[in-house]
């Protein structure tokens, strides 16, 4: 029988600037009908700009040089626009990452769903109507007549991206395209949705393109995955192999990256001495403002507290209060409650003197932000060795060795953050935070933006680092195999309430907080 | 939209108010040569000069005159031109009706033109409707409101008469004739108004064309033309409302210029003649109104924008 | 520097705005000796010689040579504009990036000072300003830089907050960096790019705004030879010597349009939006 | 010089009225022959629309002081005597005039039957209060200086009024046509004169229906006016006008009738436009250059005289006129006036000035600042020119522009330097009393000159007309010699009406217009 999707020798190139960049290099790919391929590179490797292809919506820049793409019989690199608009939605479907920018913010979400099932399935507005609620209901939606007449904005993340799958699949396409749907989605949610996926996957047998940077998730989605690296196709196999037997060295790194809770790389116990206690401490953003109700704080009374040296593990869905503590410990947000640093009690930003700004220091999550634009990365590490370090003395020489320390060539102290990749970018950040020898260091989310390969040399890292300098480390992040394998303990916190505080083995115990039962269910062990 | 933030609105609009007439007495009262000086002109003697300045309370301590001139204010009083012995609040007011319906008649005009002008730009980005528009905004930007007054004024109404060169009529008495006597300076304000949003609306449109929900229309399906009008034609006007609302400040500005030009007994021009001839009462009460409106115009164009746009919540 | 300039002179706006800047430049540096009859030389016989070789840009009302008085009258009027856009971006500046910085009540404060600032129309500031010091085109310059702050800093304030959400800006407050330091060394550095652009453009107005001065008799005094006034000179001869209004007209529109299109070829240059 | 010549001479009667007067001061040949229009009965009725350049913005009679605001006052209230054309005098609510033999007493005797618009009869009662109310400081009347030495106003009868001045004075009927002399009631005077500002209670031919100054002033036709002929138009409407060009456009669209004045630029289109009559008349209306005769370097004679001689006065005629006036000798009689002296044009002689300057101790030219105020334009232009003319003489002069206003308070009358602008006076004796002689009320340039003093109060008291002309001849050459002011250029007034207004002519006093002599032609549009 004919593949549904098939691409034999597809080459295609980016005009940018002066010369010519390959971004596609002879891929040649089938899909069998009801199949899903998965497919799987870091970012960078070409996979979206491939699901572009096939949806023919390249940018104006790109310039197709070879191969064809045929969806059943149908040629359709050679399509005119009109047919073009014919297939889209009823022959060949798509779903983006992020739910919350593929719906019109100024209509309501029933008419988004109807509009697409009138135009695709040629139906009428009252039939339209039933059958939006039909699919509505059918992917667990509470309360469907509800949802269709809210705005995109007045639902969650969660019930956008069903909305849009439902519809999706209600137009009965021969090939739905899949790009991260659940990477702009928290782990619990982005877990139901892949259940969902498998669910209307097996009763509709509609194909499927499932693209992704994390080959865990899916290996455990897809029949068939493909691995791609810098615009080329390197393996293809069977999703149950690929994980267990990698042929190709790119699906070995990408499979080794890969955080297993089993393989502990943290094997000391911490001191018992401790270093920073936090006691009943909420945090509350905006002022009271005249005429209007006080906001809900953004943590309700948590209290913790970290030993010398120790790992402490964060986790907890986007909007739960994780990030808040990290900004009230440096001072970045006001906060009620108190904090004690080697036992000396700070009650607000205004308290924390010299000695506590240069023990406790921070990473931020996105690379590109943490640094100044303007500023040499000399400079931005020259700052905290004045204030905290050595002082002028042998500056330049000094700036060198944090550069070592973090892995990076000493002659990256003349260049400028736009000439550095993320992970380069984020190994900057951390030697500047390093500079002040702090005794603590908040890593708020620095794994999420990085690729799994880029994710895993970080880790080994801050575990280098520990070692030979002794700091603690507040890990938050909402990657639950990875902190399995670092943290010695682990906070689990929920709507701004610390639910969980656990050491690292009684985590799968049974007397643990239903809540964090759901999180470990949600992200289990890789396959294979 | 809650009474609140209503309530905060108007508390900021008074505020503005407040902050203007503090602004514009402390600047008048530092004009150098009072209105007695201008009243009298070369009759001034020493005597006469005094007998005026008393009988219009210059002589008074600064903050007294405020304060005596904010109690009357605030009951709608705005006290006796210097200048025409006449009320200054009613004067002021008709102004600013005459203003305002040229400051409206230019926006529509300007609406009709500019909006379909700059979609089309943005649609066809980089093709000749593109350049065009590109052009006409350039040129429209580029001329001061007198320049363009002067040359239209010269082509419309003295080479070809088709209009009258000035004069106002007002539209109670009159209307065709007060039609086209507000032709030539309506036409002049919504020509350099076309200039500013045909650009703004080109760049919002080509923002709007840009975003994920637009491609997400486009690859669901949707024909060419639903996609632009159902989805991309609603969002991008949105901006427009509060870009004419800042028309309306510049356009109160601006037209003083073109109502000197074209003899429009506008708030424009009797502010300008106010300042001349240094007539505090009606210079204090010319400002106040003027940004009252435009504060006014403000709120408007949010609540407007805040009905359009879901997404924006004034609780 | 350079290689802004290379990439602004690959947009064509930004091309023709160097180009037509070249000229003013030029016309401003080198104007009295280009100038081919002393601007101020009055000829009784020549009043209202049209176009023709003794007057390339004809003569106006005093017999004076149009072209002459174009070329030494770009030394008062560009200058004048640009101190004026500078001054007012300056304080513009300062003021909207302290105010994004220090936040909360100040913010709120400063901003709603501005918003009624920014209720009196432009015009009518920079009149009573200049009437309050008296007319003249240096009274004028201020009167523009004061109408122009409010906007400024309402610009910059508005991009000084994506600032000050920036991690470095977090970073440097949570090292404990002086609000000095962060407002200055972190801070104003990333403002100033779209800054300068939103200062580009708002020279044009203020050329076109100082013309409007001299209009109505606010700004350049006779006998200056600034544009603004000569167009104001000149309406009453519109009919007479319709090249008399028409000349300077064009200067002040070319001068609009270099710098009109200047700006947005600088904005194309900073960041390349269009291009996916 | 018998009495009867003398009582003929200088009073005048009603007799014959309804026509031109008949006689009067008669015997004085201005320069250009005012052509009396061929009368045929006027067409009664009709709505002529007159355009002003700035708003009658005070309409109050004793406080009017420009042009626009002395047209409305005219068409509302009527004086004791009117200018008619040629600077003659005719009789206005006065029926007849008499002075004693000392020329210190005058009689006036009212018509019968004058009532003011609200029906209340007008009486000698309410001239005295009038003219009490016009020489009483308080009022701030411009005419109070103009009126004449009026010492006393007393009525003898209802009908009679008696004037006692402080010293002989010939001119005393042309003084009581100033315009600021309009007779106003009693009873307004003693309740609230400033209800005038808002009201009109007059004895002119129209009485004030509508008053928005800064855009239209319309009257109507008072049927109660002393002469039942006249007026002959029903209404008239006053339309303001700020910018020239676009005022000459609507009078070539027909949009208006009549215009009070324009500028050169305008006068030549006018001239050629077609259905429009252009009007010119020579006036008395100058610029002077006034120097302060108190002060260095203008208290040395030969320092004026050298800036006199330096001024091209044609050449000042085509800069600053645009061609439309006569060159001015430096006396401000031009030849418009009644004692206008003949003599030849001073001519520019540079050698000299600079001669005379060297002589006067400034070898190397003189450093000068000339003040001008910005209104009118004219000022400033000939700043310019003679900043350009005299530089070759040695005058460095430059020139300072200021609003009208700070002028008037910081400059005018106190300055050393600068440029004045005045209307035709009615009489020689009046523009010097008012400018020259050392009690002048507006002395610029402190000539205080005793022997220019004597002539001007000899010349008062004489009656005969040969004796005054040889005084103020002499007077005139004083001034030449000793140029106090220069004086280079005298306006003729410029206008324009459409061909269908008849009965209009162009006073060159410039404050007069006579609009109830004025009818529409058969071709005057029909306005409502």
């Amino acid at each position: 029988m004919t593949a549904v999707l098939s691409l034999r020798n597809y080459t295609l190139d980016y005009l940018t600037g002066s010369r010519p960049l390959r971004v596609l290099q002879d891929i040649t790919l089938d899909i069998a009908p009801g199949e899903v391929l998965g497919l799987v590179g870091e970012s960078g490797s070409g996979k979206s700009t491939l699901a572009w292809a096939i949806m023919r919506h390249l940018p104006k820049n790109a310039r197709e040089l070879s191969g064809s793409i045929r969806l059943g019989d149908t040629d359709l690199r050679s399509l005119p626009p009109r047919e073009l608009t014919r297939i889209r939605g009823r022959r060949i479907g798509m779903v983006f990452q992020d739910p919350s920018t593929a719906l019109n913010p100024t209509l309501t979400v029933g008419r988004q769903v109807m509009e697409t099932l009138v135009n695709n399935r040629g139906l009428g507005r009252r039939e339209a109507w039933d059958l939006a609620l039909e699919l509505l209901g059918h992917v667990e939606l509470r309360d469907p007549e509800a949802l269709m007449r809210r705005y995109p904005h007045e639902i969650s993340g969660g019930e956008k991206q069903r909305i849009l799958i439902a519809t999706a699949f209600g137009c009965r396409p021969e090939l739905i395209v899949f790009d991260e749907p659940t990477t702009a989605l928290d782990v619990i949610t982005g877990a139901r949705i892949l259940d969902l996926f498998a669910r209307l996957r097996a009763e509709t047998g509609v194909a499927a393109l499932y693209i992704s940077h994390d080959l865990a998730l899916v290996s455990r989605v897809a029949d068939r995955v493909a691995v791609m690296k810098k615009g080329q196709l390197v393996e293809e196999a069977p999703a149950a192999s690929i994980f267990a037997r990698p042929a190709h060295e790119e699906t070995r790194k990408l499979v080794a990256a890969v955080p297993r809770p089993e393989n502990r790389l943290v094997h000391d116990r911490p001191g018992d001495r401790v270093l920073l206690a936090a006691e009943a401490v909420s945090v509350r953003y905006t002022r009271r403002r005249l005429f209007r109700p006080p906001p809900p704080p953004a943590t309700r009374a948590v209290g913790f507290d970290i030993k010398a040296g120790e790992i402490l593990g964060i986790v907890g869905e986007s909007g739960s209060g994780k990030s808040s503590i990290a900004r009230a410990l440096t001072g970045l947000a006001d906060f009620s409650g108190g904090i004690r640093f080697d036992g000396r009690p700070i009650g607000s930003a205004r308290d924390m003197d010299g000695a506590y700004r240069r023990a406790v220091q921070i990473v931020f999550q996105h690379p590109d932000g943490s640094l100044n634009p303007r500023q040499t990365v000399g400079e931005i590490l020259s700052r905290p060795l004045k204030l905290f370090g050595t002082g002028q003395a042998n500056l330049s020489a000094e700036i060198g060795r944090l550069l070592e320390q973090v892995r990076l060539p000493a002659a990256y102290a003349t260049r400028w953050p736009h000439q550095l990749s993320g992970g380069e970018k984020q190994r900057v950040a951390i030697a500047r935070a390093f500079a002040a020898r702090p005794s603590l260091v908040i890593c708020d989310e620095i794994t999420a933006p990085l690729d799994v390969s880029v994710q895993a040399s970080i880790i080994e890292l801050l575990l280098a680092l520990r070692a030979e300098t002794g700091a603690a480390y507040l890990f938050i992040t909402h990657d639950i195999n990875l902190i399995r394998q670092i943290a010695h303990r682990i906070a689990v916190m929920r709507r701004g309430e610390l639910v969980d505080l656990l050491p690292i083995d009684a985590v799968d115990a049974d007397h643990v907080h239903p809540y964090t039962r759901d999180l470990m269910a949600a992200s289990p062990t890789p396959v294979g | 939209m809650s009474a609140s933030w209503l309530l905060r609105r108007l508390a900021l609009i008074l505020y503005t108010v407040f902050i203007v007439s503090v602004l514009v007495f402390g600047i008048t009262q530092a004009l150098p040569a009072d209105a007695a000086v201008t009243l009298l002109g070369e009759n001034a003697t020493a005597e006469a000069l005094n007998a005026i300045r008393e009988r219009l309370g210059l002589g008074d301590p600064i903050w007294w005159q405020y304060l005596r001139w904010v109690g009357h204010a605030a009951t709608g009083d705005f006290g006796l031109s210097m200048r025409t012995g006449q009320p200054v609040g009613p004067e002021m007011l008709t102004a600013l009706g005459r203003s305002l319906l040229l400051a409206v008649a230019a926006i529509l005009v300007m609406l009709v033109i500019a909006v379909p002008l700059g979609m089309v730009a943005a649609v066809r980005q980089g093709k000749l409707a593109d350049m065009a528009t590109g052009l006409i905004s350039y040129l429209g930007v580029s001329f001061p409101e007198f320049v363009t007054a002067t040359l239209l004024a010269m082509l419309l109404a003295d080479t070809l008469q088709w209009l009258p060169a000035t004069g106002y009529v007002s539209p109670l008495e009159d209307f065709g004739g007060a039609v086209r006597h507000l032709a030539l300076p309506v036409l002049t304000a919504s020509l350099i108004l076309v200039a500013h949003v045909a650009r703004m609306v080109r760049s919002e449109t080509l923002d709007v064309l840009h975003s994920d929900y637009i491609r997400a229309a486009r690859l669901k399906g949707l024909p060419e033309r639903t996609v632009l009008v159902r989805h991309a034609l609603r969002n991008a006007l949105l901006p427009v409302v509060t870009i004419v609302a800042l028309d309306v400040g510049y356009l109160l500005g601006g037209i003083i210029v073109i109502e000197e030009i074209f003899a429009i007994p506008g708030i424009g021009r009797q502010l300008m003649v106010a300042v001349t001839a240094r007539d505090l009462p009606s210079i204090q009460a010319g400002a106040l109104i003027m940004s009252a409106t435009y504060a006014v115009a403000n709120t408007l164009a949010d609540v407007a924008y805040a009905v359009l746009d879901k997404r924006i919540r004034y609780d | 520097m350079t290689d802004l300039l290379r990439r602004l002179m690959r947009t064509p706006q930004g091309a023709i705005g160097l180009l037509l800047l070249a000229v003013l430049a030029a016309a401003c540096l080198f104007g009295p000796w280009l100038a081919p009859h002393d601007p101020e030389k009055m000829d009784f016989l020549g009043r209202f010689r049209p176009l023709g070789a003794q007057n390339w840009f004809g003569a106006d009302q005093f017999g004076r040579d149009v072209l002459s008085r174009l070329l030494v009258g770009a030394r008062s009027t560009l200058p004048m504009a640009l101190a004026a856009t500078l001054l007012g971006t300056v304080a513009g500046a300062v003021v909207g990036t302290a105010s994004a910085y220090l936040g909360g009540r100040w913010d709120e404060a400063i901003m709603r000072t501005i918003d009624a600032v920014m209720a009196v129309p432009g015009l009518l500031l920079a009149l009573l300003l200049v009437s309050t010091l008296g007319n003249g085109a240096g009274n004028a310059m201020i009167a523009i830089a004061v109408t122009f702050a409010p906007g400024m800093a309402r610009v910059t304030r508005a991009v000084a907050l994506t600032v000050r959400g920036q991690d470095y800006v977090k970073s440097a407050t949570v090292r404990g960096e002086s609000a000095s330091w962060i407002i200055f060394r972190e801070m104003l550095p990333n403002v100033m790019a779209p800054v300068v652009i939103e200062a580009t453009i708002r020279v044009s107005f203020a050329v076109m705004l100082f013309a409007t001065l001299s209009f109505l008799g606010l700004g350049a005094q006779p006998p200056a030879s600034e544009w603004g006034l000569m167009v104001a000179e000149a309406r009453q001869y519109v009919h007479q010597a319709p090249w008399i209004i028409i000349a300077p007209s064009l200067a002040i529109a070319m001068t609009a349009i270099a710098f009109n299109l200047l700006g947005d070829g600088l904005r194309d240059a900073m960041n390349p939006r269009d291009e996916r | 010089m018998s009495s009867v010549t003398r009582r003929l001479f200088l009073s005048g009667t009603a007799a014959g009225l309804g026509t031109l007067p008949a006689f009067g001061l008669t015997g004085m040949a201005p320069a250009f022959a005012q052509s009396a229009p061929a009368k045929s009965t006027p067409g009664r009725g009709g709505v002529l629309r007159i355009s002003v350049d700035q708003a009658a913005s005070v309409i109050h009679p004793l406080r009017t002081r420009v042009n626009p605001e002395y047209l409305v006052a005219e068409l509302l209230y009527s004086g004791l005597t009117r200018l008619a054309a040629g600077m003659t005098v005719e009789p206005d609510l006065a029926e007849s005039w008499s002075p004693d033999q000392t020329l210190t007493e005058w009689t006036f005797i009212l018509r019968q039957g004058l009532t003011f618009h609200d029906g209340s009869p007008c009486t000698s009662k309410d001239v005295v209060a009038t003219f009490t109310a016009i020489l009483d400081p308080k009022t701030a009347s411009p005419g109070r200086t103009n009126v004449g030495p009026i010492k006393e106003v007393m009525a003898k009868d209802e009908r009679t009024v008696l004037f006692r001045l402080t010293s002989p004075y010939a001119d005393l009927p042309v003084a009581l046509a100033y315009t600021n002399a309009r007779i106003v009631p009693a009873k307004v005077i003693e309740t609230d004169l400033d209800s005038l500002s808002r009201s009109a209670v007059g004895t002119g031919p129209f009485k004030l229906v509508s008053f928005e100054p800064d855009r239209k002033i319309v009257v109507e036709r008072n049927p109660a006016y002393y002469d039942p002929a006249r007026p002959y138009l029903d209404r008239v409407e006053v339309l303001v006008y700020p910018d020239r060009t676009a005022e000459a456009s609507a009078l070539i669209s027909g949009d208006i009738d009549l215009m009070l004045g324009t500028a050169p630029g305008e006068y030549q289109r006018l001239e050629k436009a077609s259905g429009v009559k252009a009007l010119r008349v020579p006036s008395g209306q100058f610029l002077n250059v006034n120097m302060g005769c108190d002060q260095k370097p203008f208290s040395d004679p030969r320092v004026r005289k050298a800036l006199a001689l330096s001024v091209d006065r044609e050449a000042m005629v085509g800069f600053v006129a645009g061609g439309y006036g006569t060159p001015g000798n430096d006396t401000p009689i031009s030849p418009a006036y009644r004692f206008h002296r003949e003599q030849p044009l001073r001519k520019a002689d540079l050698a000299q000035a600079k001669k005379l300057l060297a002589e006067a101790g400034y070898p190397n030219g003189v450093d000068l600042t000339m003040i001008a105020s910005d209104k009118p334009g004219t000022r400033t232009e000939l700043a310019v020119a003679i900043r350009e003319m005299a530089k070759p003489a040695g005058f460095r002069i430059q020139v300072q522009t200021m609003p009208h206003a700070t002028y008037l308070d910081q400059v005018w009358k106190k300055g050393n330097f600068y440029v004045g602008f005045y209307n035709m006076q009615a009489t020689a004796d009046a523009v010097f009393s008012l400018l020259y002689t050392s009690d002048a009320a507006w002395n610029e340039t402190r000539w205080n000159n005793k022997d220019f003093d004597a002539l001007v109060a000899e010349a008062r008291t004489k009656t005969e007309e040969a004796e005054r002309a040889a005084l103020y001849a002499k007077a005139q050459q004083l001034m030449h010699d000793e140029v106090p002011s220069v004086i280079p250029v005298f306006f003729d007034l410029l206008a324009a009406r459409r061909d269908y207004v008849e009965g209009y002519d162009l006073h060159p006093r410039g404050s007069v217009f006579r609009l109830d002599f004025v009818s529409l032609g058969a071709a005057a549009p029909k306005r409502s």
